[in-house]
């Protein structure tokens, strides 16, 4: 089965739909080890992304590319560079191309967490997003399917939980972060679990 | 639950409706290029031959850090949502637009995301040809031992001051930029918190802070301090503060100091001449003179109670930047 | 039930702890009398053959009133207990100590307490053979459909402007009186609570504000206002007051105007700037011209959340007033 | 029986004692109708009458006049002029006497009501502390038994619940003020009371 920037453009809007769901919830993980505000960020990046290709004519990686500026621009905070740098990221992996085997969303997986990690430089076990993107672009990488992709990322993020961060705002707060999951880790397996879902479609 | 109590339309749109509001209020020292709103420049500071000195952060923290934009001050600074750093887009903007041809430099506060927005900004500067340097405060003394990892909080309005003063004697960016160093080195700060804040979207108290408790080593944008106490009285809370700036200054006697002590947001101006009292006294005790001093609400956290407190330790070269006039829309001295 | 949470230590000592850190911060404008520790002068303002000025009321309104002592603007001040009148005492010892032999003129807000001490300052300054005259402030146009029955709260800061601005020009007593008089008639402000206020001896709200709710029409020392009714977009509290002030104020179209937003307190810079947006929007649409604005706490009421609007109607005579340069200890200005 | 100036000390440190009590009680009062700190002001006026008299050598009068002075210079407001005229016209209705009759204290009710409307020009039915002291001091006047004299405060104190508010601070408020007692009546009976005790001894 094939997925087209149309269908690129419908994830967006869905991962928009799902941060505004989400966002107060977000936001109060983010009170807790952080300054509140992860899912303001989180609504408002993808929203702006969502917004930014909907009229776009062109290929996945000038969508990607789109989304990636509307991203950053309506953001800032931490998500904005390292969410826009890994759209770009997926949009180099993906191509030029109008449309592409649904089972390339695995690159895009991939490439989202080469790119967080290049901006961010993040190593799993420092309590962030990259605990989540991590294993789940493992798995990706090794074929799994979408189940194991989704489930690789909610361990990652369970396994936050007990963590000390070394990385961010929390690494401030030494034992006090322990106990609670990090706000970029949760809302990372949402992401991963709509693309997931596109792949098993 | 309830929603925090607040004087605002649509949460989305709280910064570019007080934007325009600044805007509209103080014309006459601030503009900003039409292509980008959340770029705001100096009418009067920025001129040939200049180092371009550019602040910015997070919103929430008024007057930090617009406020500080002004002839002997800053020469332009990149707004950024409630508590989350400017994307590089607005950076790029107010360095072309304050640009002297000498250079731009940066400062901000040491935060994961303004460190990765201002350096995509340096990128995009360096391709339009324009040298852009960085300077990090990081003065919270309560934010990590290890200096390199600490945030910047109130301390930026003497970090900041000392740098823009360097700039406005039209010193060469090597030289303000060892000041901006060198005035970040010399600078502490400590605070405590005495209620969370509430973002404009949500309305909800960041964390929960039960009476009768305070959270000491706070930043400023609600994250959690580094522990949690009982509320003590004004004495015993600046003794706290100041027995950590101390022991971490080390400063010989009849070294010369300036003093801010700076409200949060919803704690009064009688509260903070009451720690001040107390700031004198410790300080005479220790034998450090007080060269000037700021008390009022330079940078806040929303609606969040509670002061902080920064001493920079003074020198012969940072004492004439710092008394150096300013004109700032909203911080004039001189 | 748990107390409100400050930074203070003993709650009855708070006025003079922070009158000592006030004095501290500002030795270099402002001074004390050894025998009167509830007056304060300015420094540089009084000289022989000029009116003095001098101001008075409660504390806990801070910058309010002590802030706004200085060359061009108040001579001295009485300063009272929180929320209280200062006694005849030491509005005596700042007239006397102010005194340039041109007369004294006392003006505070028209509350009850303060008339009677202040009366009885005049009549004691009389046996001392100095001549004082009183101008009550009544700029409150929401607490009573009599002018006369009216208090004064935020737009004391332009009324005393304009007439601290006609003595330091020099003018005589019967002069400053009638600018007195006229600044007043021509300034209106209303307010809104969004929570209450707690004394620093009670550390209890003064009064129950349910979440949701709002305050219309709140003096400031927490009395509560006029009517309560549900808490209101910024927008929508705008409207209401700019309703109220421009009915009030029957201004022609052309007319020039100063214009203060104030924060009670609590309520950060970025609320208040988003009042002004729509400040600026109604008075366009009303054909008004701002000459000049002021946006900060510049009245408070201890730590209430809430915002005042001022709106002060100039004219040929008002304008060089307003625009007089002042060197005070909390407001500065040319 | 006589009434000393040793007497009248003791009063006042009793009244000081008194309204340090009632503290908060009034000051929750004066927050429903006023600005929350009458308390306050009865507290620091007593205690500071008191302090100024404790090593006094004089007169009733010069006792009653220290009282005065010092109650007005500690705490300003409207209770200050207020009691502190009051206070004085006491002070010259004893006269500089060292003793006097207990009955006598009835001339300072009247005298300390004389003072009160003289500075504030209060009447009756304005929602004041008049309300109070009016009837008292016409009971004492008219030879009424301390009793009476104190009943006739409360009465007083009472009816200003149902009132409507023409002077200070809460003749601002309309209606609003309609059910709420007088902060400074309630503070006139509580003085009342003690100068009726001492006079009933
Ligand atoms: N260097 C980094 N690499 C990867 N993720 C990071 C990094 N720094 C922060 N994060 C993630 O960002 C999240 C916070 O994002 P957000 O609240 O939107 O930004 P901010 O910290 O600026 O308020 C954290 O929970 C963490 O997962
Ligand atoms: N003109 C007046 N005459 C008599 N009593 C008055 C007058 N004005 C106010 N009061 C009394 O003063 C009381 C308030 O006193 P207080 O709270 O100490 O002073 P303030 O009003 O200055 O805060 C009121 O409850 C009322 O009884
Ligand atoms: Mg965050
Ligand atoms: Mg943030
Ligand atoms: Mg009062
Ligand atoms: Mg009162």
């Amino acid at each position: 089965m094939d997925f087209s920037t149309s269908d690129l453009k419908h994830l967006f809007v869905r991962l928009a739909a799902r941060m505004s769901t989400e966002r107060d919830a977000l936001c109060a993980l983010d009170g807790v080890i952080g300054d509140g505000d992860h899912g303001i960020a989180m609504e408002q990046g993808m929203k702006a992304a969502a917004d930014q290709i909907q009229s776009l004519d062109g290929s996945l990686q000038d969508v990607f590319n789109a989304a990636a500026k509307g991203f950053l621009n309506a953001v800032g905070a931490s998500s904005g560079p390292l969410y826009a740098t890994g759209f770009l990221r997926a949009g180099k992996a993906v191509g030029p191309r109008l449309a592409m085997p649904k089972d390339d969303l695995r690159l895009v997986i991939v490439a989202i967490r080469d790119g967080i990690q290049h901006r961010g430089k993040a190593e799993p076990g420092q309590k962030t997003m990259i605990d989540a993107w991590h294993p789940a672009a493992e798995a990706a990488a090794a074929g799994a399917t979408p189940t194991s992709i989704l489930a690789a990322a909610k361990d990652g993020m369970e396994a936050t939980k007990p963590m000390l961060a070394t990385l961010g705002r929390a690494s401030r707060l030494g034992e006090r972060v322990i106990g609670h999951a990090d706000p970029g880790s949760v809302s990372a397996v949402m992401i991963i679990e709509e693309i997931t879902l596109e792949m098993a479609h | 639950m309830a929603l925090t109590q607040k004087l605002i339309n649509e949460g989305n749109a709280t910064v570019d409706e007080m934007l325009d509001g600044i805007l509209a209020v103080h014309s006459d020292t601030l503009w900003r290029p039409s292509h980008a709103p959340r770029a705001v420049i100096a009418k009067h500071g920025p001129r040939s031959g200049k180092v371009a000195l550019i602040i910015g952060g997070g919103s929430g923290h008024e007057p930090t850090f617009i406020g500080f934009v002004g002839k002997g001050l800053a020469d332009g600074v990149a707004v950024g949502n409630v508590f989350a750093s400017p994307p590089p887009q607005p950076a790029v903007d107010a360095a072309l637009a304050a640009n002297g041809g000498a250079g731009v430099l940066f400062m901000y506060g040491n935060y994961a995301g303004d460190v990765m927005n201002f350096d995509m900004a340096m990128d995009m500067l360096e391709m339009e040809g324009v040298e852009a340097r960085t300077v990090l405060t990081t003065d919270d003394i309560a934010s990590s031992p290890d200096i390199s990892k600490r945030r910047g909080v109130a301390g930026n309005v003497f970090i900041f001051k000392a740098a823009g003063a360097a700039a406005d004697l039209m010193m060469p960016i090597d030289e303000v930029e060892r000041i901006a160093r060198h005035a970040n080195a010399r600078t502490y700060t400590m605070g405590v918190a005495l209620s969370s804040c509430s973002l404009p979207q949500t309305r909800q108290p960041s964390f929960d802070l039960p009476a009768g408790e305070m959270e000491i080593g706070m930043g400023i944008h609600g994250e959690p301090g580094v522990r949690r106490g009982p509320l003590r009285t004004a004495n015993e809370v600046t003794d706290e503060i100041l027995d950590t700036i101390l022991k971490e200054m080390n400063a010989p006697k009849g070294a010369r100091v300036a003093v801010l002590v700076n409200s949060l947001g919803a704690t009064p101006l009688m509260e903070l001449y009451i720690l001040y009292k107390r700031v004198a006294e410790r300080l005479a005790e220790a034998g450090l003179e007080i060269h000037s001093s700021l008390v009022g609400p330079y940078c806040t956290s929303l609606d969040m109670a509670g002061a902080s407190i920064t001493i920079m330790h003074l020198d012969d070269e940072l004492i004439p930047l710092i008394d150096h006039p300013c004109d700032c829309a909203m911080f004039r001295q001189g």
